[in-house]
C-alpha cells in the first residue's frame, strides 16, 4: 500500500475557485435558548416566592434530580442513535431491589456495587445485541426488557427493602458543605462526574462521533466503514449502565430497595432528552441540552412544591401548561435566532 | 501490465435477490495502477457487484481473491481495513455531521484516545484544497449541495490509504472542471500504484481515463477489452446488445423551435427573485414550449434559481407572475396548481419514498394534486405506470417493487415518470440525466425535445453542457449565485462561448 | 414456506396458542346464554374494543412518523365529560340525550386531537413532547371534571356501549369493526393511505411532491383523539362511571406495542391496520391468560416479558434466519473454497 | 418532641400562622382525593397554613418535595410515604433543619422512631385480618369447601401487601377457605372488572371474593351481574375501605362486608401538628377511628358519608 503523494493542484484557471459558505454556525442556538428560557423562569420565581432565591433551591435541584440525570445522560446516547431505551426506570427497580436484597443477605457493599452496575450494563448490551443482530425495533426490544428488569424485581421481593449497610448508609448521610447552609450530598457530585464525562466522549472521542454518525444515517455510517453495530451495542449498553448507576445512587439516596422504584423514570429521561434539544430521530444533540431539560423539569417541580396551594388535578395542568410555554417559546426564540 | 498479478479478483460471483439475479456468475480482475471501467446499464449489475466487494452483500456464489489470497469480507469496515476504498454511487456521507468529520470518522486524528479536532480541520482542508474546493469544513454537510458532498465522499475515499479505490459513479452531478480535478487525482493515485475501478455513464470520461473496461449486461460479464481495443459505438453496442437507434439530430430541431418558443405566449416571469444567502435577484422569462437551460459551475446557484420558481424555498425578494398574474409561491402544491412541476437532483432524499413501490412513487405527485379525497382508481394507475415504465424502460419492470430497491438509474427514471404524469406547463428538471446509462439519456433527450414541440416549458438544469446546449433554446448563465446572462442558444453558441461568459463574469 | 414468512404469522400463532389455552382453562369459551354470545372469548373480544380502537388512531399517527402519548388523558376526558353530564339528566336512559352527550364527549375529543396536530404541525414540536403536554395536563383536566372522585351514573343507553349486545354480538366489539372498517375505507379506498406512508417515509421528499404534510398530519391526530374518545367512552360505560384517574392509564404504551406488534414500524411509513388489531387482541388475550392460567400477580410481567421477547424474535427475520436458518433447505450455493476473514 | 423545643421561632409566615407543609402520595384514587380534601378542610378550619404537594407516586419526587419544604422552612412537615423505606436521609435532614415530622397514612420502616413525632393512619394488616376473621366466622362449623378468590392491590404497593398477608393470617386456621385465585386489579374498577370476568370463566365455583378496596370490588360486581349470577348471595364479597359508592352498594346488599380505612384524618393531624408544634408530647401511633361495616350498619352510616 502506497501513500499518495498528492501534490497541491497547480492554480487552475480563475473560474474555479470555491468560496466559503458562511452560514451562521446555528448548532448551539437551541441550547442557549433553552438555558435563556431557565434562567427566566428561575428569576421570575425569584421574584415570586420567598426562600426560592436560596442558594439551596439550585442546589437540591441537582441533588433531587441526579438519578434523573445520570438516566437521561444514557437515554441520550441512545436516542442521539435514533434508538429509544424504556427499560431504564425497571432497570432502576431492578438493581435497588437488588442491592438491597444483596446488602441484607449480608454480601459486601465493595462487591454488590460493581454487580449491580455489571448486570445493568449486561441487561443494556442484551437489548442492543437484540437491537443490532435481529433487526428488532428498539421500542420493543426495550420494552420487553422493562418487563423482564421489572418483573425480577417483583419477583424477588415485592416489598421495599430498606439498606442498614453502613457504607450504603454513611455515603447518604455524609454532606458536602459548599457554603453557610448550602450542603449537597455525593450523589450529586456523581451525577455531575458522568455528565462531564458522557459530554467528553461524546464530544472528543471515536465512539462519540459514532453515535452522532449512526443517528444521522446508519446506513451511511456502515458504507462509510463505520462499526454500526458494536456502535449501537455500546449506546444501550452505556444507557443500561446509567440506569444501575442511577439505581445505585437511588439506593443511596433512600436508603432502600423497591421493585416499584423508577417507575415511568423512562418517559421523564425522554423528556428531559427531548426538551433539552436532542431530535428523537437521531444524529443530533447534546448532554448539555439533556441537562438543561432535566432542570427544566425539576425547577417545574420545586415551583409547584413552593406555589403549595395545587391540588394534583391543579398540579397537573399547571405542569402541562409551564411545559407548554417553555416548548412554545423555546422554539420561537430558536427560530428567531436561525 | 499482463504480466503483473491482479490485485482483486472476483470469480463467479452469483448474487440474487428476491426475484432479481442481479449478478450471474460475473469475474472480474483489477490490477494495480490500473482505473479500470465497469461498463453496462441502469441495473446491469456494477453497484451491486461493487457492493458484493466490500461486503455490504454476502456473495450468494463465486469467490473473492484479494492480493492473491481469497478472502471473505463481511462488512465495508473489513473492506476498509483490507485496504479497498469506496464511493459508492449515492453520497453515502452523514449529514448531520461536519465535513471534515465526514472525511475522517472513524479515522480521526487522535491524541490520547482524544479527537484532535483542530488537526482534523486542518487536514480535511488540505485535503479539499486537493480537488480544489474551499469549504467551511466545520460546517455540517447539509448546508453543501450534492455535488459539493460528492467532491467530499470522494475526498474521504483517496485520503484512506488503500490499493484499491472505488468509485461508482463519482462524477455523475460534478461538472467538467470538477472532473478534471477528480481525473488529476485519479491519475496521482494510479500511479501510485493504487487500482482504481471507475464506473460512469459519461462514455467521454471513460475514453479518457481508463486503461480497461469490463461490460455487463443484465448480471452477466460480456466481455473485458483493453479501452483502445473499442470505440465507442462498439460499446454502447456491447452495453445495449443491440445498436443504438439512431438519435435524431437534436440540436437542429432545437434551432427550428427556437424562434417559435420565444414569440410564444410567456408562461412564468420572474422579476428580481431572490433569496438571500442562497441567490441573488434575478430576472427570467420562460415562455410556452421554450426549453430554457441554466448553466453554471458547482455551486452556481442553479438549484437555487430552480427552486425558487417552484416553491420548494420562498423568494424573499422580488416578485413572479404566471400568465401574466402575480402569484406567491408559498408552497409546492400552489406552484403545481400553477403547472409547475420540479424533480430535484436530490432523488435519495428529496426524490424517492423508498418504502413505497414504484407504482406508488410514480402516481404521488398527481394524487397529491387531486388531494386525497379523489383516489385513482387502481386500474387507471396500472395503466399510466406500465405505459411509464415501458416508456422510460424502468427495470425491473415490476410495479409493486420497492422503489428502494431499484438501481440509481432507474429510480431517476421513476422520478420523471412521477412528474410526467402530473402533465405540467413547466417542468424544471434538476440534474435529470443523473446516473442515466446512455440509451436512457438519449430518450430523455428525445422526451424533453417533444414535450417542447407539444407546449410545454421546460427548465433544464443539468452538470453536463453539452446536454444544456443539445436542448436549449435560452440559455442562462450563472455566476456566484447571480444570473449573469441570459443568451439565445444560436449556432455560434457553444461551450467555450458560456465557459467565457461564466469566467468574465459578465452581466447581461 | 410463503406464510411463515409473513410478518403476522408468529403473533397470529401466539394468538391461537393463547387461545387454545383459554379454551382449555375455562368453562364456557364461546357459548349462547340469554340470547347472546357468552364466554372467554366474547369477553375478550369486548375487552379489547378500547385497546383497538386507540392502537388504530395510534397507527396512523405512527405511519406519519409520529407518537400520540396522549390518549389516556383523552379516554378520560371523553368519558369524564359524558358521566357529568349524563349524571346531571334528568332521565338517564333517555336515548336521544345520552346520544347528545356522546357526541358531545367525542366532539371535546376530536378538539384535543386538533390541538396536539397542532402543536405538532403549525409549531413544529416533536410529536412525543408536544403530546406529552396534553398527556400530563389532560388528565389534570379530566380530574378537575370529576373533582377527583369517580362519578357513577345508572343509563342504560350508555352502558350499552360498552355491555350491550346486538343482534347477540357484543356492541364494543361492533364499535371497534366499525372504526377498523372506517379506517380501513379511509386509509384503502381513498389515497390517505398512501399520503400517510408517504409523509412518514419522508417528508421532504413528500412536501416536493405537492403532498400537504401539514394536513394529514393535523388530519391524524385528530383521528387519533377521535378514537381515543370513543374508547374512552366504552371503558366508563363499562364501569358505569368515570374514573378520570385510572382510565387509560397506561394505554400508550399498549397501544404502541399493538401497533409494532403489527408491523408498522415507529419511524413511520407502511404501515397496517390489520396487524394493529391482531397487536392489540393479542394483548387483551395475554392479560386475560395470565388470569385464567393463575400466574401470581408478582410473576405477571416475567411472564409477559417472555411473551414479548417470543414475539419479537420470532417476527425478525433475522432471527429465524440466523437461528432455523440451517434447518431450511436453500438452493445450493457454492461457498469459497478458503474461507478467511481479512484483518488489516 | 425535640422539634418543638424551639417553638416561637422565627418559621412560619409572618403572621405568626402554624404552616404545615404536607406531601400526598399523589390522586391515585378517590379515597385519596377524600384524603387530600380532608387535609385541607382541616387546614382552613384550624387557621393552619398549608403547603400541599403530589408526588405522583414517587418516591424521588416525595424526597424532593420535603427537601423543598425544608429549604422553605415550614414548621411542621406531614406525608404519607410513597413506600414504607427510604425515608432515613431526608427525615435525618428534616430533624437537622428543626422541623418536626408527621406521617400519615402509611408507616415507615425507619430503625430510628425518632426521626417522626407520630404517625397517624390505619394498619393495612389488621384491615385484611379483620376481613379475614369476619369470613371465618361466616363460615363457623361449615366443613364443605369454600372457594375464594382474590383481587389484589397494586403490585408491590403497601396496602396490597398487608392486606393480602393479614387476610391470609387470619382464614390460615380453616383449611376450607381456599383462596383459588389472587390476581392483581391494580385498585382499579376497570381491571377488577376483567379480571373478575376471568375469575368467572376460569374458577369452576367462586363463592367468596375478597377485594383490596371497594372500586375494584364494584367493578367485581358488574361482572358477577353480567354473568348472571347475584353479588352478595351467590357470591359473597368483602372489600376495604368503605368509600360512599361501597357503602351504598353494601347497603343493596350487593357487598356483603367491608373493612373501614378512613381517609378523614385530616383534624387529627391539624391537632397533632398544633401539639408537636407548641412542643407538647403526642402519642406515637395514632389510629384512625375506623371501623367494619355489615349491610345493615351501612344502611345507617350512608346518610352521614361524604366521600
Ligand atoms: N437490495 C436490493 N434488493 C432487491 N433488488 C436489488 C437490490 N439492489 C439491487 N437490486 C436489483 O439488482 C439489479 C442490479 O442493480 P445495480 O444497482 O447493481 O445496478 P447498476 O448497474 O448499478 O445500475 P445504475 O447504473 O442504475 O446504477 C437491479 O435489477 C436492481 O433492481
Ligand atoms: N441558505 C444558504 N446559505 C448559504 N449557502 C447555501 C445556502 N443554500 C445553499 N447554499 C450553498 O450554496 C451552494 C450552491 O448551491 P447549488 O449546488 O444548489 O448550486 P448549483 O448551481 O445547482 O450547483 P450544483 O451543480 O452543485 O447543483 C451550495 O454549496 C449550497 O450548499
Ligand atoms: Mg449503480
Ligand atoms: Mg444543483
Amino acid at each position: 500500500m502506497t501513500t499518495v503523494d498528492m501534490t497541491p493542484a497547480t492554480k487552475g484557471p480563475e473560474i474555479n475557485k470555491r468560496r466559503r459558505v458562511y452560514k451562521p454556525n446555528t448548532k448551539y442556538i437551541p441550547i442557549l435558548a433553552t438555558l435563556f428560557l431557565l434562567v427566566v423562569m428561575y428569576s421570575t420565581s425569584v421574584a415570586n416566592y420567598e426562600n426560592f432565591g436560596d442558594p439551596s433551591v439550585i442546589v437540591n435541584l441537582f441533588r433531587d434530580n441526579a438519578v434523573l440525570l445520570v438516566v437521561a445522560v444514557g437515554m441520550t446516547f441512545v436516542i442521539i442513535t435514533g434508538g429509544i431505551d424504556l427499560s431504564v426506570g425497571a432497570v432502576i427497580s431492578l438493581t435497588t431491589t437488588l442491592t438491597a436484597t444483596l446488602l441484607q443477605g449480608g454480601w459486601p457493599p465493595l462487591v454488590v456495587l460493581p454487580a449491580v452496575l455489571l448486570l445493568g450494563a449486561l441487561i443494556g448490551a442484551g437489548q442492543g445485541a437484540v437491537i443490532h443482530f435481529f433487526k428488532v425495533e428498539p421500542f420493543i426490544a426495550t420494552l420487553a426488557g422493562l418487563f423482564l428488569a421489572r418483573g425480577l424485581a417483583l419477583f424477588i421481593n415485592q416489598k421495599s427493602i430498606p439498606i442498614r449497610d453502613d457504607l450504603w448508609r454513611s455515603i447518604s448521610d455524609y454532606r458536602i458543605v459548599l457554603a453557610d447552609g448550602v450542603v449537597t450530598k455525593p450523589i450529586a457530585i456523581v451525577a455531575l462526574v458522568t455528565v462531564l464525562i458522557a459530554a467528553v466522549v461524546l464530544a472528543w472521542t471515536r465512539f462519540g462521533r459514532n453515535v452522532y454518525a449512526i443517528g444521522g444515517n446508519a446506513d451511511s455510517a456502515l458504507l462509510m466503514g463505520l462499526p454500526v453495530g458494536r456502535t449501537k451495542i455500546a449506546v444501550y449498553t452505556v444507557s443500561g449502565f446509567c440506569a444501575a448507576l442511577g439505581g445505585v445512587l437511588f439506593s443511596i439516596n433512600s436508603t432502600s430497595g423497591w421493585a416499584l422504584q423508577g417507575n415511568g423514570m423512562e418517559l421523564d429521561a425522554i423528556a428531559a432528552c427531548v426538551i433539552g434539544g436532542v431530535l428523537l430521530t437521531g444524529g443530533s444533540g447534546y448532554v448539555w441540552g439533556t441537562v438543561l431539560g432535566v432542570l427544566v423539569a425539576g425547577l417545574i417541580r420545586t415551583i409547584l412544591n413552593f406555589q403549595g396551594d395545587l391540588n394534583s388535578a391543579w398540579s397537573r395542568i399547571i405542569i402541562g401548561v409551564l411545559l407548554f410555554g417553555f416548548i412554545v417559546m423555546q422554539r420561537l426564540v430558536t427560530r428567531k435566532a436561525k | 501490465m499482463g504480466e503483473q498479478s491482479p490485485v482483486l479478483e472476483m470469480t463467479g460471483i452469483r448474487k440474487v435477490f428476491p426475484g432479481v439475479v442481479a449478478l450471474d456468475g460475473v469475474d472480474f480482475r483489477l490490477f494495480p495502477g490500473e482505473v479500470h471501467a465497469l461498463m453496462g446499464e441502469n441495473g446491469a449489475g456494477k453497484s451491486t457487484l461493487i457492493k458484493t466487494l466490500t461486503g455490504v452483500y454476502e456473495i450468494d456464489g463465486g469467490e473473492i481473491k484479494l492480493g492473491g489470497v481469497p478472502v471473505r469480507i463481511a462488512g465495508p469496515l473489513q473492506a476498509q481495513q483490507a485496504g479497498v476504498s469506496t464511493v459508492y454511487q449515492e453520497v453515502n456521507l452523514c449529514t448531520n455531521l461536519s465535513v471534515a468529520e465526514n472525511i475522517f470518522i472513524g479515522r480521526e486524528p487522535r491524541k490520547w484516545g482524544k479527537i484532535q479536532w483542530g488537526k482534523m480541520r486542518r487536514r480535511a482542508t488540505e485535503l479539499l484544497a486537493r480537488l480544489d474546493l474551499d469549504l467551511d469544513v466545520s460546517a455540517p454537510l447539509d448546508t453543501y449541495s450534492l455535488a459539493i458532498q460528492q467532491m467530499v465522499a470522494i475526498a474521504r475515499a483517496i485520503d484512506i490509504d488503500a490499493r484499491v479505490l472505488i468509485l461508482d459513479e463519482p462524477t455523475s452531478s460534478l461538472d467538467t472542471a470538477e472532473v478534471e480535478q477528480l481525473f488529476r487525482v485519479m491519475r496521482l493515485i494510479k500511479e501510485s500504484g493504487v487500482a482504481i475501478l471507475f464506473v460512469s455513464h459519461f462514455l467521454d470520461q471513460i475514453f479518457e481515463i481508463s486503461d480497461r473496461l469490463t461490460i455487463l449486461r443484465n448480471g452477466q460479464l460480456i466481455s473485458e477489452h483493453r479501452v483502445e481495443e473499442l470505440s465507442q459505438v462498439q460499446l454502447v453496442e456491447k452495453m445495449i446488445g443491440k445498436e443504438l437507434a439512431a438519435l435524431e439530430d437534436l440540436e437542429d430541431k432545437a434551432q427550428r423551435n427556437r424562434e417559435r418558443a420565444a414569440e410564444a405566449k410567456p408562461l412564468l416571469e420572474a422579476k428580481g427573485l431572490g433569496r438571500t444567502g442562497a441567490i441573488s435577484p434575478y430576472d427570467l422569462t420562460i415562455h410556452e414550449g421554450e426549453v430554457v437551460g441554466l448553466a453554471g459551475l458547482l455551486g452556481s446557484g442553479r438549484t437555487e434559481l430552480a427552486r425558487l420558481l417552484f416553491g420548494a424555498d420562498k423568494a424573499d425578494k422580488g416578485e413572479l407572475s404566471v400568465d401574466g398574474k402575480r402569484v406567491t409561491l408559498r408552497d409546492p402544491q400552489v406552484a403545481m396548481k400553477h403547472g409547475i412541476a420540479f424533480s430535484s437532483e436530490n432523488r435519495r432524499t428529496e426524490g424517492i419514498i423508498g418504502d413505497l413501490s414504484v407504482r406508488e412513487n410514480i402516481i404521488l405527485a398527481l394524487q397529491a394534486t387531486r388531494g386525497w379525497t379523489r383516489p385513482i382508481p387502481r386500474k387507471k394507475q396500472d395503466e399510466i405506470v406500465e405505459k411509464y415504465i415501458k416508456a422510460l424502460q424502468i427495470r425491473p419492470a415490476d410495479p409493486e417493487r420497492p422503489v428502494r430497491n431499484l438501481s440509481g438509474g432507474n429510480q431517476q427514471k421513476v422520478l420523471l415518470a412521477r412528474w410526467l404524469i402530473t402533465e405540467p406547463r413547466l417542468l424544471i428538471i434538476d440534474e435529470p440525466t443523473r446516473g442515466i446509462d446512455v440509451g436512457a439519456k438519449a430518450e430523455i433527450q428525445k422526451l424533453v425535445a417533444e414535450l417542447s414541440d407539444g407546449g410545454m416549458a421546460v427548465l433544464f438544469v443539468s452538470a453536463e453542457l453539452e446536454e444544456v446546449l443539445r436542448l436549449s433554446h435560452k440559455i442562462a448563465v450563472l455566476r456566484d449565485r447571480r444570473l449573469v446572462e441570459e443568451l439565445e442558444n444560436t449556432a455560434d453558441v457553444d461551450a467555450d462561448r458560456i465557459m467565457q461568459t461564466i469566467a468574465s463574469g459578465a452581466t447581461s | 414456506m410463503s406464510i411463515i414468512k409473513n410478518r403476522l404469522f408468529w403473533p397470529s400463532l401466539i394468538l391461537a396458542v393463547m387461545l387454545v389455552i383459554n379454551m382449555f382453562t375455562s368453562n364456557q369459551f364461546v357459548t349462547i346464554q340469554n340470547g347472546h354470545l357468552f364466554g372467554t372469548l366474547i369477553d375478550i373480544l369486548r375487552g379489547s374494543a378500547p385497546l383497538i380502537l386507540v392502537a388504530l388512531g395510534m397507527t396512523l399517527v405512527i405511519a406519519t412518523g409520529g407518537i400520540d402519548l396522549s390518549v389516556g388523558s383523552v379516554m378520560a376526558i371523553s368519558g369524564a365529560v359524558a358521566c357529568l353530564l349524563i349524571s346531571d339528566l334528568g332521565d338517564q336512559n333517555a336515548v336521544g340525550s345520552v346520544l347528545l352527550i356522546i357526541g358531545v364527549a367525542i366532539a371535546a375529543s376530536l378538539v384535543l386531537g386538533l390541538w396536539n396536530g397542532a402543536l405538532v404541525a403549525f409549531v413544529g414540536i416533536q410529536p412525543i413532547i408536544a403530546t406529552l403536554i396534553l398527556m400530563v395536563a389532560g388528565r389534570g383536566v379530566a380530574q378537575l371534571i370529576t373533582d377527583g372522585q369517580i362519578i357513577n351514573v345508572q343509563s342504560s343507553p350508555y352502558a350499552t356501549l360498552a355491555t350491550g349486545f346486538f343482534l347477540a354480538v357484543p356492541v364494543a366489539f361492533l364499535i371497534a369493526a366499525a372504526a377498523v372498517a372506517l379506517t380501513l375505507l379511509l386509509t384503502r379506498r381513498t389515497a390517505l393511505g398512501l399520503l400517510l406512508e408517504s409523509v412518514g417515509g419522508s417528508p421532504t421528499a413528500s412536501r416536493l411532491a405537492g403532498i400537504s404534510a401539514r394536513r394529514i398530519t393535523i388530519m391524524v391526530y385528530v383521528v387519533a383523539g377521535g378514537f381515543a374518545g370513543l374508547a374512552g367512552l366504552i371503558y366508563s360505560a363499562n364501569i358505569k362511571s368515570a374514573d378520570s384517574i385510572s382510565a387509560g392509564n397506561l394505554i400508550e404504551l399498549d397501544a404502541i406495542l399493538a401497533v409494532v406488534i403489527g408491523g408498522t414500524a415507529l419511524i413511520g411509513g407502511r404501515f397496517s391496520i390489520a396487524g394493529t388489531v391482531l397487536g392489540a387482541v393479542l394483548i387483551q388475550t395475554l392479560s386475560v391468560t395470565v388470569v385464567a392460567i393463575g400466574i401470581p400477580p408478582e410473576a405477571n410481567l416475567l411472564f409477559k416479558a417472555v411473551v414479548v421477547v417470543a414475539l419479537c424474535l420470532s417476527q425478525s427475520p433475522d432471527f429465524r434466519a440466523k437461528v432455523f436458518g440451517r434447518f431450511q433447505s436453500r438452493p445450493a450455493v457454492e461457498k469459497p473454497a478458503v474461507e478467511k476473514v481479512v484483518t488489516p | 418532641g425535640c422539634g418543638g423545643s424551639d417553638s416561637g421561632s422565627e418559621g412560619g409566615g409572618d403572621d405568626g400562622k402554624l404552616t404545615l407543609g404536607f406531601s400526598q402520595v399523589g390522586a391515585e384514587s378517590g379515597w385519596r382525593t377524600a384524603n387530600t380534601e380532608s387535609i385541607k378542610a382541616s387546614a382552613a378550619a384550624a387557621g393552619i397554613e398549608l403547603k400541599f404537594s403530589d408526588a405522583q407516586g414517587k418516591q424521588e419526587n416525595q424526597i424532593s418535595d420535603i427537601r423543598g419544604f425544608i429549604t422553605q422552612k415550614v414548621d411542621v412537615i406531614a406525608f404519607s410515604p410513597v413506600v414504607t423505606s427510604g425515608w432515613d436521609a431526608v427525615l435525618k435532614e428534616a430533624k437537622d433543619a428543626d422541623i418536626p415530622v408527621i406521617l400519615t397514612d402509611r408507616a415507615v420502616d425507619s430503625t430510628d422512631t425518632s426521626l417522626y413525632e407520630s404517625f397517624i393512619g390505619s394498619d393495612f394488616k389488621v384491615e385484611g385480618q379483620k376481613a379475614g376473621e369476619w369470613l371465618a366466622k361466616e363460615y363457623e362449623g361449615k366443613t364443605g369447601d369454600v372457594n375464594i378468590v382474590e383481587l389484589q392491590g397494586t403490585t408491590g404497593s403497601a396496602p396490597a401487601i398487608d392486606r393480602q398477608t393479614g387476610f391470609a393470617d387470619a382464614i390460615k386456621a380453616n383449611p376450607n377457605l381456599k383462596i383459588a385465585k389472587s390476581q392483581t386489579g391494580d385498585f382499579k374498577r376497570a381491571d377488577g372488572k376483567t379480571v373478575m370476568e376471568t375469575f368467572l370463566q376460569s374458577v369452576p365455583k367462586i363463592d367468596v371474593l375478597y377485594a383490596h378496596n371497594d372500586d375494584m370490588g364494584l367493578g367485581a360486581i358488574e361482572a358477577i351481574e353480567a354473568a348472571g349470577k347475584v353479588p352478595g348471595k351467590d357470591i359473597k364479597i368483602i372489600t376495604v375501605d368503605a368509600v360512599k359508592d361501597g357503602m351504598t352498594a353494601l347497603a343493596a346488599g350487593k357487598i356483603n362486608f367491608i373493612v373501614e380505612c378512613s381517609p378523614l384524618l385530616g383534624d387529627q393531624l391539624m391537632e397533632t401538628a398544633k401539639k408537636v408544634k407548641a412542643g407538647e408530647a403526642v402519642e406515637k401511633r395514632i389510629l384512625t377511628k375506623e371501623g367494619t361495616f355489615t349491610p345493615e350498619q351501612a344502611k345507617a352510616e350512608l346518610p352521614n358519608r361524604k366521600y
